[in-house]
């Protein structure tokens, strides 16, 4: 991204250079929200309706949805059921797997925040305590109509990303926060 | 092709009687026939000679389940059932609360081998003659197990 | 040409090193979060030691801390493929243990409920069983098939796939009008549909030569390893909970239980087509014969069962599913012990896929049908 | 029109090289790259990798893919052949010589299967 960036810092100084950055930020966007490949990481009941979502009746390929298997080719990864503390580093190294552009949906109840496992020993309180996570889906399990909403909402929420915004740094930060709680210390307490 | 053994009812001929068991085994503190299951209280010392008992001779060939229980006190509860003549057994066997041990059926029904797994992982029964006795569903690395009531039950790691 | 054969092509002490991968939590064939440590010699499984608990929840500790109707919804998480099996299960359990006789009228809305999920459970297994063997027509034939039973359990319980569609004491209310007729319309287009699917898969000679003979289980082993459900009757042992010990009103309805002695993944494909054509002659039963009455019994608002234990066994669409019921006289079960059928299922995997190859194992592993939310708890 | 005679498959192999480098060499300008340690872990399936897969395997695959070579190869030569043989001067001793061809490989095939090459277990 390097070269591509320091170009295009260089163009939006020139006069007229703003139509330049909007115009490939568009073609970025619309490219990366038009073929979104999420992971399919189904771990309980969401995961049922995800495969439902993507068969005949509700078909996701619509939206250039496709589901693939393993994180080297995905962009998003859907969180489809509950996280338990046993999976939650596997969750996590499949997170770091991921090449960047890469955006996290957490699809039900429990990958949103426990759902109803509230109060059992095993089950970690929302998967946003180990990976940043775009678009929270609530149900348990949600109706394919929510999944479809949700992934709707991403492609919106990637709609209205600059490349310039995304500095080295920021990179960095998104492909490996600090910390257990994914950078979000305010969770740790 | 479909088995019309099945419909037959089940005879309750020579279905084993309960005061056979507990005159034969004096680890039987008591049994007594319920409908159509055998309900049996035994101690843990002699549990493999009666389970190898009631498989061999009264044809119990299935194990239905094997699963701790901690109410009203710790205990295992072991249940058989026959497929030749659609018979139960329930055998509880109470367990010493400091050291729980109770002998592995897994030589005579290899399904017993996860559930004794799980029965440990959850209650800390340990049982003698398993050939890998170690946790199955929680994290290896777990202390305490959850499913026990009395207080140190709750492991260092739960919220 | 005899010098020929006196060359030795390989050296005989040639080593080959043995390879130890995990086909892990993440993988689109172990059907849920079961992670599988395979040893293998280039792509022979020499040895496999399944590794479960990533789908833990501690289900039946959560059991300890509800009272007995708000646990209901949880065991439709257990086997969240057939949740209305297990709201039967559980139901029957507790009405054993407080001794509650349960209306008419309620166990044929029941039966024919659960038979209609397994239809249900027994359509995706198809579905993601072709579609592990490279038949994606029948997956996506086997969901749209699947979408007509779901419309109906969205018009009686409002949901699609949790639906905690039975109450403690019967039904919690009455069917809406035309679902009678939408079930049987339902049946008359799903019928066709599963000849239609023995044209396009039965006979298929990839299909066949995937399945047939593959992940042998034999009768002995089968039942050494309290296998149970269609995996136990494709090995030749035709128990069936429904018959073996009747619940519900199973004991008068006409319903065959097919068994193959093969005991392969073909025998196992079998008796589940088998069965999903009994399960919709049942619903069709019990639509003609439900009488008219209440659908549940009266039930105290405390409900507190008498201090006791119950053990209620039932067939789901994987097998001997039994819920054991301790109570000592609180709101809530004192201890709630779960025989799900894919715990006992999964542990025979050993004996059917070793020495296979590991498109054997995916094959065996999509025919003996395992849910990992009954499996972890 | 520019006659090049054999010139055309010159420019033919520059569009292709050229096309080449624009798709990879644009992809690598553009796309966002943060490689650290745990994205460039061997994936599998979620956990650890017990081992590297650089192992002693069974010799019987080098085999196979060896003769899968070979016969990929004579494939190769038989799809110009196919094209042209029907043109006038060629005809029945293009057949011959491709008869020829395809024996002297059939021969080394018989060799490898007596052999045992091709033995599975």
């Amino acid at each position: 991204m390097g070269v591509a960036k320091r170009a295009l810092e260089a163009i939006v100084k020139l006069p007229g250079g703003n139509i330049v950055l909007t115009t490939t930020d568009y073609l970025f966007n619309w490219a990366r929200e038009s073929s979104l490949w999420p992971m399919t990481f189904g771990l309980a009941c969401c995961a049922i309706e995800m495969m439902c979502t993507a068969a005949s009746r509700y078909d996701l390929d619509r939206f250039g949805v496709m589901l693939r298997g393993t994180p080297r080719q995905s962009d998003v990864m859907i969180v489809a059921g509950t996280v338990t503390r046993k999976m939650a580093p596997l969750l996590r190294r499949l997170y770091d797997q991921m090449p960047e552009p890469k955006y996290v949906i957490a699809m039900g109840g429990c990958a949103g925040a426990g759902g109803p496992f509230r109060d059992s020993y095993s089950v970690v309180q929302g998967v946003d305590e180990i990976v940043p996570v775009d678009v929270y889906i609530t149900g348990c399990p949600p109706r394919p109509e929510n999944l479809i909403h949700g992934i709707l909402k991403l492609q919106e929420k990637i709609h209205g990303h600059s490349i310039l915004k995304e500095t080295a740094a920021e990179g960095r930060k998104l492909a490996r926060p600090e910390g257990r709680h994914g950078g979000r210390e305010d969770l740790a307490a | 092709m479909s088995d019309k053994r099945w419909l037959a009812p089940p005879q309750a001929a020579h279905r084993p009687q309960a005061q056979a068991i507990a005159a034969r085994f004096p680890a039987v503190e008591s049994a007594e026939r319920q409908d159509n299951e055998l309900l049996v209280r035994c101690r843990p010392q002699g549990l493999y000679d009666l389970c190898a008992a009631l498989r061999d001779e009264d044809g119990f060939d299935y194990l239905a389940d094997l699963a701790g229980a901690d109410c009203p006190e710790l205990r295992l509860v072991v249940r058989l059932f026959s497929t030749e003549r659609r018979d139960y057994v329930r055998i509880s066997v109470p367990l010493d609360r400091s050291a729980p041990v109770a002998p592995s059926l897994t030589p005579l029904w290899p399904a017993a081998n996860w559930q004794e797994r799980e029965a440990y992982d959850l209650f800390g029964i340990r049982f003698e003659g398993h050939p890998d006795l170690r946790r199955i569903l929680l994290p290896d690395d777990w202390q305490g197990h959850p499913l026990l009531r009395e207080p140190q039950a709750q492991p260092e790691g739960a919220q | 040409m005899s010098s020929l054969e006196a060359l030795p092509v390989q050296a005989p002490g040639l080593p080959t090193d043995e390879l130890v991968i995990n086909m892990g939590p993440q993988h689109p064939s172990t059907h849920g979060v079961l992670r599988l440590v395979l040893t293998l010699d280039g792509e022979v499984i020499t040895d496999i030691d399944p590794d479960i608990g990533y789908l833990h929840r501690g289900m039946e500790k959560i059991a300890e801390n509800r009272t007995y109707a708000q646990y209901l919804p949880y065991t439709d998480r257990l086997d969240y493929l057939s949740s209305l099996n297990s709201n039967l299960a559980y139901c029957l359990a507790v009405e054993r243990l407080a001794g509650i006789e349960v209306p008419e009228r309620a166990h044929y809305l029941r039966v024919i409920l659960a038979e209609l999920n397994r239809v249900a459970s027994h359509l995706i297994w198809l579905a993601t069983f072709a579609n592990d063997l490279g038949a994606t027509t029948v997956f996506l034939y086997g969901m749209r098939e699947r979408e007509l039973i779901v419309d109906l359990f969205e018009m009686a319980l409002g949901a699609r796939l949790t639906y905690a569609g039975m109450r403690i004491g019967g039904m919690p209310y009455d069917l809406p009008e035309g679902f009678e007729q939408a079930t049987r319309q339902a049946i008359r287009r799903i019928r066709p549909r599963l000849d239609e699917n023995d044209r396009l898969l039965t006979g298929n000679q990839i299909f066949q030569s995937r399945t047939r003979g593959v992940g042998a289980l034999s009768r002995e082993d089968a039942i050494a390893y309290a296998v149970s459900g269609p995996t136990l009757r494709g090995s030749g042992v035709a128990m069936d909970v429904r018959r073996a010990d009747p619940y519900c009103i199973y004991d008068r309805l006409d319903f065959d239980v097919s068994s193959f002695p093969q005991g392969d993944c073909f025998a196992r494909y079998l008796v589940r087509i088998e069965e999903m054509r009994q399960s919709m002659r049942i619903v069709e039963q019990c639509l003609d014969r439900m009488p008219a009455g209440p659908v549940r019994a009266k039930l105290p608002r405390a409900f507190k069962p008498p201090a006791g234990e119950a053990y209620a066994r039932t067939e789901s669409p994987r097998g001997d599913l039994s819920m054991f019921v301790v109570s000592d006289g609180s709101a809530n079960p004192c201890r709630l012990r779960v025989r799900a059928p894919s715990f006992a299922n999964l542990q025979a995997l050993k004996v059917m896929a070793r020495g296979g190859k590991i498109g054997d194992l995916v094959a065996t592993l999509g025919s003996i049908d395992i849910v990992l939310g009954e499996i972890d708890r | 029109m520019l006659q090049l005679g054999y010139g055309y498959v010159l420019v033919f192999l520059g569009v292709a090289v050229i096309f080449i480098a624009l798709a990879l060499g644009v992809g690598r300008l553009v796309r966002p790259s943060h490689p650290h340690a745990e994205k460039l872990e061997t994936y599998e399936c979620g956990p650890q990798v017990f081992m590297p897969a650089w192992r002693q395997f069974n010799v019987r695959y080098y085999l196979f893919a060896l003769l899968f070579v070979l016969f990929d190869v004579e494939l190769a030569f038989l799809y110009p052949w196919a094209v042209a043989f029907r043109r006038p001067g060629l005809g029945l001793i293009a057949v011959i010589d491709m008869v020829v061809f395809v024996a002297i490989l059939a021969v080394g095939l018989i060799y490898a299967w007596r052999k045992g090459a091709l033995e599975w277990e």
